[in-house]
Parts: C-alpha cells; structure tokens; sequence
C-alpha cells in the first residue's frame, strides 16, 4: 500500500460532502476531509464549526483543534456557537461527521462511558456536539475504529441517536446516519435503520469485517472494496498534513 | 449591579477570584471552546483551594481537568471534558471512575443543550424548548432536561433549564478599567455567559483607553455594568490561543497528557505549573521567554475599519 | 440554499425585488428601528406593483405606511406602525378605519415578541417562551401569541410563534458580490430575521472586494450562504440614516407627515416620489445634490482596529 | 413661568432616575430626562434602548429617533433588539419610560385603539417597546397628555399592563407603574393599584386635576404643588434642545 489506512479514511470520508453541502466539519480526520472535499469535487461547501467559526475556504495551515488561529483568519463569519447550532436545528446542515467509541446496529452512538474488559466503567469525555450532529444534521457520517467490542448489537448508553423510534415522525424524521467509516470497512444503512456492510477496505476480506462486528452484520451483495484515495487525493492530504499528524 | 456602571473595576486576578468565586459557587469558564480559555483565572482558583466549585462549559479542554484534580470542584456540568489534541482528562477520569482526589458529580450535556441553558438564563427565561438530543440517553440522566408538549404544535420537544452561573469568567481582548470588553473570533456561548451571571470576570490580555472600546460598540460583547472585576493578565489564557495576541501551544497539551496519567505524576505537574508558582508571571518566567515568544503572532492581520461617524 | 454558497448574486436591486418578492409572500424590513430601513427596495416593491404581501418588522417608520397606501400589503404583521418623528401614520389608519385603499388586517406585536418570533424562526423551533406582554390584551387578538404551562417551574408563561418571512430584505453598510455582508451599529432584529428567512436579499451602500469582509469575521452578521441577491444601491435607506454613510433626513419626514394627511394628497406624493421616478438614482436626482451632500456624514469616527493575525 | 410645561415634565421625570438605574430611555421628553438626570444627580446611570444600543453618556446631540447617528457614535455597546429586551426579561432593567394615549385608574396603558367622540375606531401606532417596558421594568413612568377622556377608568385594550391579577405572583409581581406624569399633575399608585393624586403642576388644581380626570380620583393628603425645574435643570434641557424642539 502506498498510503496508510487514515489517508483511506480521509479520503472515502471527503466523498460523502456534495459539492454545495453545508458540512459540521468536526476535527481530526473529518477536518481534512472537507479540505480533500474543497479542493477535489466540492469547491462550494461550506464549513461550520461549532465554536461559532463559517468558512467557505479551508484553514491555510494544519489545525490542531477548530479554535486554533488559522481557522479564525479569514473565516466567512464567526458567530456564536448557538447561532452555529441553530443552522442545525433549522435544517440548513445537510451533513456532519462525528467521531465515537462505540456504534451499534441501527447506528446509535456512544462517547460517553464504556465498560473495560473486567466490567468497570470507563468514563469517556461526553458528547461535546456529537449528538447535536447527530440528531439534526440531514445525514451524518461517523468514524470508528473497528473493533468488535466497539461494534456491540445495542449500546448502552445512546450518546448520539441513530435510527429507532425518534426517526419515525417529527424533525428527526429528516436525518439519520449515511455512514459508518471503519478502519476496516465502510457500513451503510437500510431503508429499516440496520446497517450493513457496504465495502471493505483493502487488504481486509468480507469475513474479517463480519467477524469483528458485534452482531451478526448483514452484507450487500454488491459489497466491493474501498476506492483507495487517488493520487489527486493524496496530494492534498500530505499537503495539507505533511507531518501526517493526524493521518501518520 | 446598577451601582457598578460606571466605576473602576480593575484589580489584580487573585483580588478578583478572592473577591467573586467563593467556596461552593458554581462558575462558568472555557465559553469558547478551544480558544480563550482562562488558565490563568483556573490556576489561581486552584492556587487560593477554593472548595465545592460547580463547573459550566461546553468543553473547557484539559482547564476543568485540572481544577478537578486539584480537588476544588463537586460537580461538573458540561458537555465533554478532555483534551482536545490528545483525547482522555486523567483527573476527571480518576475523579469519576474512582472518585480520586473526591468524588464528581456531573451533568451531561450537549454543546447545543449547555448554550441554550446559558441562552436561556440570558433571555431571562427558565427554559427554551429545543428538538436536539432526542432519541439520546441524555434526558435520563440529566435533571436539567425534560421532555415537554410545544405550545401550537402540539409536538414533544425537549426544554432545557437555564443555567445562572454565578460567576462566569471571560478571556478578552482588550477592555477599559470600567469592564467594558472587547472579544473578537469564535464568541463560542461566552456573550450569553455573561449575561447569565450574576457575577462576571473579565480577563484581557491588556486594558486600553476607553476610547479604543467606544470606538466600535459592536465589539463590545461584554458591557462593563455587567461586569464584577476586570484583570489585565498578559498571556493569561495560555496554553489556549487568543487571536491576534498569540497562538495555541501545543506541545503544552502533549506534555500535560503524558504527565498527568497517573495521580502522583499529576501532583507534580500542579506543583511545578500552579501551586508552586506565584501567579502568572511567575509562570511564564518558567515557560521561557523563547517558548513564549515563539507563540506570538506571527503575521498580523488587521480588521477593516468601520466607520462610526455620523 | 446550499447550491448558492460561493456564486455571485450581484444584481440590480429591480431584478432582486422582481425574482424573490412574487405578489403574496411575507417580506420583513425595517429591522433595525429607524435606521437603515431599505426605502428603495419598499419603492421598487411599489413600483412593481406587488399585490397581497404581508409585511412584518418590529416598526418599520413610514416605510410601512406607504406600501399599504400603495395598495401592496394585504396583512402588517408589527408592533407599531407610525411616523417615529411625528406621530400617526395616515396611509395606515386609513387602511385599518375606512378599507382604504383596501382592508388591511394586522397582528399586533410587542418589539420584544416579533424579535422573539423572528428569534425562534432562526434557532429553528416552532415557539420561544417569554414574560412579557402579561396582562395585556395582545393575546386575546393575535394568534401568534399563546399562554401555556413552563416545564420544570410549571408557571404560566407566554408562547412567541415562529415567524418565518419568505423574504428579509436587510440593509447593510457594505457586502461582496457573494453576500457577505457587514452590519454596524444597532443591529435590531436584522440578524435573526436574515436567518429566519427562506430568501435574503442584502441591499449595500458599497460593494468591496472579498478580502474586506473576509478581514473582519465579526462584523459579517449576515454571510452569503444564506443570501440570495445582493445588489449595491448608494443612498439606499435614505430618508433612514446609515451609520459611518449618511445621516437621517428628518426633513422627509416631516413633509411626508404633512404630505399624506389625505388620500389625494399621498397620492401626489406617491407619484412625485415612487412611481414617478425610474429608481433610486432618479430619486437622488430629484431630491437635489445639495441635500443628498449635506446629509453626508460630516464627522468620522473610525473603529480601531483588531487583529485577526495568528 | 419662566419655563414650558414640556420642561416641567422633563424636570419631574428625571428625578424618577435614581442614580445607577438601568434605564428603558426611550425617546422625546424621557430622552431628555435621561440627559438631565446623567448630568444632575444620577452620573451614573446606563441607557438602554430597544433598537440594540446601550450608552452610559448621553448621545452629544439632540436626537429625533433613538437610532440617529449620534446615538450610536461612542455608544457603550451595540447589540441586537433581543439582547436589549432579555435585560429587561432578566430584571435588571430598574426604570422604564413610556408615553400612551390613555392610562386607567390602576395605570393600565392603551397606545393601540381608542374611539373618537362619534365613537368610531381611531387607530393609534401600537405598542412598540411599550407593552414590553411596562410588563418587565421593575417600575415605569408614563407620560400623558391630561385630558379627561384619556384617563378612563378602564382601558377598553391593556396594551401595556399596569396593576391587575397579574401583578399578584410571577414574573410580574416585581414590576408596576411608579409615576403618571401628565400635563396637569402627578399621580402615583396605593399599595393597592390605584392611582392616586400625588402632585399637581403650577398653575393647575386639585379640584381642576380631579375634574378632568375619569374616575373619582384619589387625592393624598399630602397632595403638593409638583416642584418647579431647577436651574441647573433648564440649564441641561435648553443645552440639549436649543430649538425647543420637544420641550417648547
């Protein structure tokens, strides 16, 4: 592989922003993300951040939280983050990308509190706008390390709502999870609300995806490998993190 | 607060945290996420052992982990507590999961649902309906969220309770001697803070003439008859950035994560960086000028003037 | 919405008004009080005749009064409708007392309830609570008002219905050709209704390079994504005053109060000074060089700057 | 006389400013009253007007509308209509001033609908801030024109509410009328709600006060000629509005 597995993410992660999406853009990967997105296929997204920060161009430099300076520097606007917020609540976000420690089947996610291996709790930090995103944003798309104890059949604790009875009627009824994008795969999402396996990322097989899934996970007959990054991609990402702080 | 309109206000930091965060009160910092986070105001509280302090913010980054681990705080009400960069708070692990130094109370929230608390105390209400969190586990145990009826509707919506602090402290710009303040970049739920509060600490980086303040009323987020105390404190939101004085630091965000993994490596963090410093000056002789200049800003970028006249 | 985030809107204010304000949509304006009320969008909606509108702003000045003698408006939805200087607003009486030039139906506001209506509208719920307005007997005529039972304190409070105009049009000192706008001075419920919008259109004093609005993140309350024409018209709010541009013409004011006492006599007035002229330039022309230049602002007053340097 | 009526009111409605007040300014005579009171014996007390502008100077030029240039110029903040209406929510507005076109028996305000003498329906601008200064202020002032018909005994439209029920407990029971400063006299409120005749100007009566008003009105025993404007308080007004504009 001439790229490593974040690169993969990052790049599978930039497809999903339609080129005029207003986009929560989240940090870390998400973030380089809308960078690849603007600079390849979607020149006309825009960018939301929580702290109060809209940008229409990406942050010149490498950013470490979306409060560091170079976001603030020629942003289109910087509000107040009720009034980022409430562009969510109106409708006006068509996608936001989040990160979790655990999803579950119908794409509920936990950031919350885990158990460790000997069944004492772990205190995570918490949703942050996790669920905020994830409630109201029209689609969302979260990112997760593939592990099968972070892939159980039901979380215990729904930081940030997928689908269940809460998408039935009402304002939620216009969102819900596009996405899943593992480290080994990405899970898509039936008309039912149950997630299946949609492609594998290379170098992992249909069999290890299922295997390390906490459920027995349904499997599209179309299921195919994930694009890998093209080179266009590449470039962008390496140059926009050259150190590969974020996707080393 | 009438009373207080006009007159001077400004003290040293330790007056004003002397003076307005008791023992017990509950206290707002760390409104604008990532940026302008009041470290310095954060230390010195550690510094005087305040007591039973509630803590409101979004997310306060690693301050309200170390204000945890020093033990000064109950309860914690905010929607994530960590290290942006890094990922875990260890203290406020510890605190939670072993109850080390003491045990924590917290309150989850949402960044949305804690800015329409803040908002809600602003606007003088005792609640404000929101369609956020629904579907989540948030409601079932956090007693600041309720499900309602709408009023037209007809519709279940959640509401969520004002949050009055009772002193909320803002990192600014530049301010006069009367509070009047002037903050620029992401305002992240720091205005509704403000005007939430029953006390407010403005900390700025300096204090100007009033007339630089007059001179564009639309900065003004932070009205000086709102305000308590004002402290001139150079570099008083570091590690935090504060734009157009001076950038994040990072590596002081890698250091902390590394030397706080255990509790007795974070007590020799909080000597070395809080307890065993004066203030923060102090702590920024320690810091090293290099580093500290390093940070600076680099390229300036000026604001286009506007034209008040008339 | 999403579509438009970068492209041009740049157009002229006729085409604007012609393609976003079709007869029987709500149009709200006049957000700042009186100043920087867009006169020549009002007159062009005059001019091309538009039927049915409902309009809705907190009090508009004599803006109002004259898109219902125009015969335009069909519904106000406001909390005052009069001439702010003088007193009565004739073409407005007539309308609501005698059905001239046609019946006029109004719901009756507080500035406080239409701002939180608008509020709701932009924060994207049905409904905000509020105390005000208890004990009047606003609620008993206008539907958009409700009393209802708060959770968690269980008082009875009063319910703002969202507005959400089909169109705001905002006057703004300056924009670029994208929409992004700066807004200083009192800045009204200009914002929220910007945002409670389903269309937007910026009427600037200047359109500047992007790079001018870009400079100053803080002042841009209104960005582009969310504007759907923008068109640069000097002198556009006049008799209004723009802040750092022009101040008001009280004189305007006062004729325009003598002028329309009678339905002939606006009728003259109208003609003179709306359908008679072509556009805003005309209007300049007509109303003299000496008196557009002696409104001009005499003393400038320029804001000091910040910098958005890292 | 040596002054105008209008200057009597102005005089009498900024010694209702205490010093440090948060005030509701509004605009005509309360706006000069403020000016006065700034410059006599409340230095201290912070302007608040609807339209988003805070000042703790008066604005250096005589103002027709709360938003002219002057007002804005040098201005302690600018906000929103909403941030300006939440201080008032939030108690911390401590006077408010406002004019109406008929005040009641227990200082209920109508500035929306009145009949004419034939009894047809005459109608009048509205609330505006109105409603909202007398409902939320922790006490108001109101201004009239002393005629008999504008002081019914009841308002037929509460556009702006005065005492009632509804000052039993709640929110409102920390506000209520303090002053009806009229053309004729002063009336202030018992512990009950009514209004009561507490100072008459120069020049006027008692007995010419109670004919002209709508109901058998209460007069104090205390009941005083109302204090004449100061020098020092002409001195401010004439200042402000050389030309009389309002207060000739």
């Amino acid at each position: 592989m001439d790229y490593t597995l974040s690169e993969l993410m990052v790049a599978t992660a930039a497809r999903e922003i339609h080129d005029g999406d207003v986009v929560f853009v989240g940090m870390r990967l998400p973030l380089i993300a809308y960078v690849v997105a603007k600079n390849t296929h979607a020149p006309q997204a825009v960018g939301v951040f929580e702290n109060g920060v809209l940008r229409s161009t990406p942050a010149r430099e490498l950013l470490f939280t979306m409060s560091d300076g170079p976001n603030i520097t020629g942003a289109l606007s910087c509000l107040s983050m009720l009034e980022c917020m409430a562009l969510l609540q109106q409708g006006r976000v068509s996608l936001g990308f989040l990160g979790a420690a655990e999803v579950d089947r119908h794409g509920n996610l936990n950031s919350t509190e885990v158990q460790d291996s000997s069944g004492k709790m772990v205190r995570l930090p918490g949703s942050g706008g996790a669920c905020d995103i994830a409630a109201l944003s029209k689609r969302f798309v979260a990112l997760l390390d593939h592990q099968k104890f972070r892939l159980p059949e039901k979380v215990h604790y729904i930081t940030s709502p997928g689908y269940g009875p809460w998408r039935d009627s009402g304002r939620l009824k216009e969102g819900g999870p596009a996405a899943v994008i593992t480290t080994k795969a990405v899970l898509r999402f039936s008309p039912q609300g149950e997630a299946y396996l949609h492609s594998y990322h290379p170098g992992t097989t249909v069999e290890d995806v299922v295997a390390n899934t906490g459920w027995p996970l349904e499997v599209s007959p179309e299921a195919r490998e994930t694009k890998p990054p093209t080179k266009q991609e590449l470039r962008v990402i390496r140059n926009y993190d050259p150190k590969g702080f974020w996707t080393k | 607060m009438a009373k207080k309109s006009q007159t001077e206000k400004l003290c040293s930091l330790e007056e004003a945290i002397s003076r307005f965060v008791p023992d017990g009160v509950s206290v707002a910092m760390g409104l604008q996420l990532e940026s302008m986070i009041p470290f310095a105001a954060g230390h010195e509280i550690i510094r005087q052992d305040k007591r039973d302090l509630t803590l409101i913010g979004p997310i306060s980054d690693i301050l309200f982990d170390q204000i945890i681990g020093a033990g000064c705080a109950k309860k914690v009400v905010a929607a994530w507590v960590g290290n942006v960069m890094m990922g875990s708070a260890y203290n406020f692990r510890r605190a939670i999961e072993d109850g080390i130094p003491r045990c924590l109370e917290i309150a989850d929230h949402t960044n949305f649902t804690i800015a329409l608390a803040l908002h809600a105390a602003a606007l003088g209400v005792p609640f404000l309906p929101t369609y956020t969190a629904g579907g989540s586990s948030l409601f079932s145990r956090n007693h600041g969220l309720a499900e309602f009826e709408a009023p037209f509707t007809g519709e279940k919506m959640g509401a969520v309770r004002a949050i009055s602090p009772d002193v909320t402290i803002v990192q600014a710009q530049r301010a006069d001697a009367f509070g009047n303040a002037h903050v620029w970049g992401n305002l992240g739920a720091s205005p509704d803070a403000a005007r939430a509060a029953k006390h407010v600490i403005v900390v700025a980086e300096e204090i100007v003439e009033p007339k630089v303040i007059a001179s564009d009323p639309n900065r003004t987020v932070i009205p000086g008859f709102l305000v308590s105390a004002i402290a001139e404190v150079p570099f008083g939101a570091h590690p935090s950035p504060v734009q157009g004085f001076y950038n994040r630091d990072n590596e002081c965000y890698r250091e902390y994560h590394k030397a706080t993994k255990t509790r007795q490596e974070f007590e020799t963090w909080l000597h070395d960086w809080v307890t065993g410093v004066k203030d923060r000056k102090e702590f920024l002789q320690r810091l090293g000028e290099d580093r500290v200049n390093s940070l600076k800003v680099r390229k300036h970028a000026w604001s286009a003037r506007a034209d008040f006249g008339n």
